[in-house]
């Protein structure tokens, strides 16, 4: 189609985060996903150049298959480590420190979890840990609610980039309210990207008609039934979203309007 | 000797469970011993993090604790 | 980004209308740009093969400016004249016999105007047209609301397509009952094309979602800021609604699910 | 002669509106007449559609109504 | 609560239909409740006066049980016979007659169904069964779709009032299109009562809220789990719609604008 | 209509907040009416027991006017002071004192505001103000987000309910995330207050229907063109959301179901 | 001659199912003879609609169809 | 004397703006010099909180600063 033959270049200026810049403005998780093979041809299809990874022990078991740099070249993805399961600021910052010192990057995905059940942001502790880990030299990409307040705080304390989330992580539930996340977008300066809660391809879309940066994505892809189309559904929802917010779509209206010329009718 | 030296052997503890190993190794002896990559794993030991060229110089001593960590699939 | 290098093909089968094969879901209007150059090129940015036209009759003081044909190469497009701004049966197959003598094509976009202040549809005087045209040896494509009834009796008269509006012409609401429309794809054999009341590229996404063969627009185009790039936002969105379709979305639901393992945390 | 007939002229309706012409023309020539490009037209003579090929065979008649349609932008 | 207390005649206008005035606009079935005890005491916490019935043959078995006259005295409550079940005209039109034989009324709300699997109607069966009716002296409600050209014709036929859904009869998705209700209702003179697929309180106010006569519902109370809890909350629901349309809210606004005085703050 | 004979202490149960027992689940505020007259009748129409009110100096040219106590009786009505335009924790219990030094209450309804555009809540400085409020003997209602983390430790820090918004101050949007409003209600033990952003009466019911336990709004009834009969309308769906959450609203589903009997059809 | 008479029966259908019933019965007979209350049942002979103050005056003929009808929950 | 008395002012603080008012007042002669009736308003002085009980007993000191409040409509 179309898309083959258009350069994209033309039609959307690169993304700048942390000083890095990337020309997709789709992440995405490497979790959950039925097997690594599918879970590397979905990160193929989405186009994403940031990756996510958890750290966790090693399974002194059985380590091949589990270790995410068996499949993925930390060379031509930037491998962005969270702090997923922590549950308070210094766990946050001890999983930050290991993740730096796996040695590919000071790039962290900030998680701070304060309710087990729905894995809501305690975006108090989250302040605190990014506070600490950017006076540590980190580059803090800062997962939180679509709580402008706690956005602003967070952009105060020296996030690369803030992620409020669409919905809870896991849900699908998508863009729920589409007016926290404009409005965060419209007061901060730092890119913001939209964690969690996207299902399906027009919750990309939408989520990025708002005008936020980015969206950052995981469950949406490794559950669905084929997620490598999935992958392939959100490069092209998420383009499509970015452009239709920069070509500033027609107005709303409840009457109709004819698209053909009223005159010129036979007689 | 030898035999002696190899009969002895430390206890320590690696991601939580207690382990016997041979002493005097170095911490990068352990990872091998574990049969994990150096370049795959960050070494956190006793709380304080290891950094990776410090691991040939770094003896594994009785009562340590290491945390033994990697990236695996997450969001 | 990744839309570029990846092989359309590969993602999903063509569609045939009529006998002909359509590698782009998306047709397009022609109707109320702001100049025939910016229409040229938000056509070739939609990737769109199918375009519509309105019949009328020629201005005798300054015709050049008006024809469509000499903006757009009836070889490389597929124009499909409609019968716009017909309210009875009768007037809308003259308005069909004129279109097909041009001698391009004997496909007709069927519309019959049930009111003026809306554009509703008049499903009764459209049925009645359809069965004379399809006699007639024309291709029929019939613009129609969104009563599964109405689609049903469309089918069973012959028409190649049966095209159920999302919103009011013009209008911009999106797809307002999506249950409608996924009940007239579950019941129809012919394509299913969405045409009329697609505002931005979530709309589009979102239509495709359901399952239907494509969508048709016009004022979603002609009416952004700018409509080349929306038209380049709707290409990709009708794609990737289209994907998303076939991948087969995660399941919704309220509670939290993480995306990184729970084990393996350290102590 | 020529100027008698030049002289002479039949009054016709073209897309609503009454009209002059020459006698003696056929519908192509009238198309020519009025400035149109015979491929970009469709004839409508007193309802029955003109097909292109008989555009020259068809004479002009006095009292005759024309539509001429063309495509032009329309949703 | 205040409900009590206030005088409901001062705050709306009773609601007049083919020259019988009613003090409640909601109206309720009968059908589908889990014993006869609780329809009574549901319709009685409804303050319905208007009370659909169904037409069928008698059981020659157990009769007692089935004949809703049995347990709804007819000069309480305008019992309405319905048409369901009927899928051509002239089914429609006989069910009719025999209602009107039991010599309780001559109102019959129409239905002439399209479709068994989505029980849409088939509005142009319908609208030849409404001719017929009227012209035999029926008072004629009749039950259709969304569609306005559909509405104006039934209202042109003389039916008393027309019957819109909301969504399918049972489905419980309540108002899914309000355009087109709302519009319905702008444009037609006879009332408008909006028809099946209510489900909760919050689906008949906002029902309610749109400017439409009156809804009549069914299967929203007979699949409460409380069904006379429900219909007291859709009496309440009823009217709190009304009288907000009646009322005129305030404007939506993307900004917050503060209740309380800027000035006057201590120093 | 039945709303007048029937008996509301049959239907729901009296909702206490500190030790005290409310009939009304229905609160409302007392700024930006058109007069004082217009203010009083809307409150009497709402039948709210509890009504808020501001502190702000008094104007030393004309006071009269202002004072609400000149208008609404103490006995009557639990005056209900707020901290509105409060910026800090510090001012907000300043404001607090002065309030209940008028000698009416010790009840407080708890703002800090973290942004001035928004008026969106600054959680952390309200839970550190509710801590020294609590602890200072006051009755602590404290307007918050919709954020679960932010409620819960509200509700640890000994508020008497906690009130989250259903969207911004003054915005008329509605309810815009009923799955935290749902999520925050299933969690906490205290009662759940939704305050602010109900725009008209099916917000109200559809707020109801999550299952909290009250809602309190200012603007929706002071910006009505007719402020008295919509606070009718809000006493009503208030009462009917209650009604319908307790009642167990019937199951969605995409089929249809037939109201009437499929059985005894006539040959 | 009683035997006889109770002996004739005559053959008509209800509701779609055949049934044999006393002859010289009137509507009304039949309505009290299937234990219906004429004032809940709608009734259609073959095809018409008895006006209920004439079921006494209506005697029911042998091969005669009736559909015997009244108002159940509906919506 | 008297004159001279009253002839004295002292200055103060009243919601922001700078007041005269005669010596001697009370905070509750305060108020009803200001025409506010004690029961509606609360009196923040020098930025405690005095109980409406001991306004009488509480004299107005020059340079004191008073916020004078009260319930005004608010959501």
């Amino acid at each position: 189609m179309a898309t083959v033959i258009a350069e994209p270049q033309v039609w959307d200026e690169p993304l700048t985060i942390g000083g890095r810049t990337l020309r997709s403005r789709l992440m995405v998780g490497t979790g959950k996903y039925r097997s690594n093979d599918e879970m590397v041809d979905a990160i193929e299809a989405s186009g994403a150049e940031v990756v996510t990874v958890a750290v966790r022990r090693v399974d002194l078991d059985r380590t091949r298959e589990e270790g995410v740099l068996f499949h993925l070249d930390p060379e031509r993805f930037l491998l962005l480590p969270n702090t997923a399961g922590c549950y308070t600021a210094v766990d946050a910052v001890r999983y930050a420190c290991l993740a730096r010192a796996a040695g590919f990057t000071d790039w962290v995905k900030l998680e701070v979890i304060g309710d087990q059940e729905t894995l809501l942001p305690d975006t108090q502790a989250t302040l605190q840990a990014a506070r600490e880990l950017v006076a540590d030299g980190f580059t803090v990409l800062a997962y939180t609610n679509d709580d402008l307040i706690a956005a602003l705080r967070l952009e105060d304390a020296g996030c690369a980039a803030v992620m409020p989330l669409a919905s809870p992580i896991g849900s699908g539930l998508g863009l729920v309210n589409p007016f926290n996340v404009r409005t965060i977008k419209a007061r901060l300066t730092v890119p913001v990207i939209v964690d969690a809660g996207v299902g399906t391809a027009s919750d990309a879309a939408v989520t990025m008609e708002q005008g936020v940066d980015g969206i950052l994505m995981n469950t949406a892809l490794a559950e669905a039934r084929d997620p490598v189309r999935m992958a392939r559904a959100m490069a092209l929802a998420t383009e499509a979203g970015r452009l239709a917010y920069l070509a500033g779509r027609m107005p709303r209206r409840e009457r109709a309007v004819p698209s053909s010329p009223l005159g010129g009718m036979l007689g | 000797m030898a035999e002696l030296e190899t009969a002895a052997a430390v206890s320590i503890r690696v991601n939580g469970d207690g382990r016997e190993v041979p002493a005097g190794l170095s911490v990068a002896d352990l990872l091998e011993h574990l049969g994990l990559h150096p370049r795959m794993v960050v070494v956190e030991r006793n709380g304080d993090i290891l950094r990776r060229d410090a691991l040939d110089a770094s003896p594994v001593e009785p009562g340590d604790s290491y945390e033994l960590v990697h990236f695996v699939g997450g969001g």
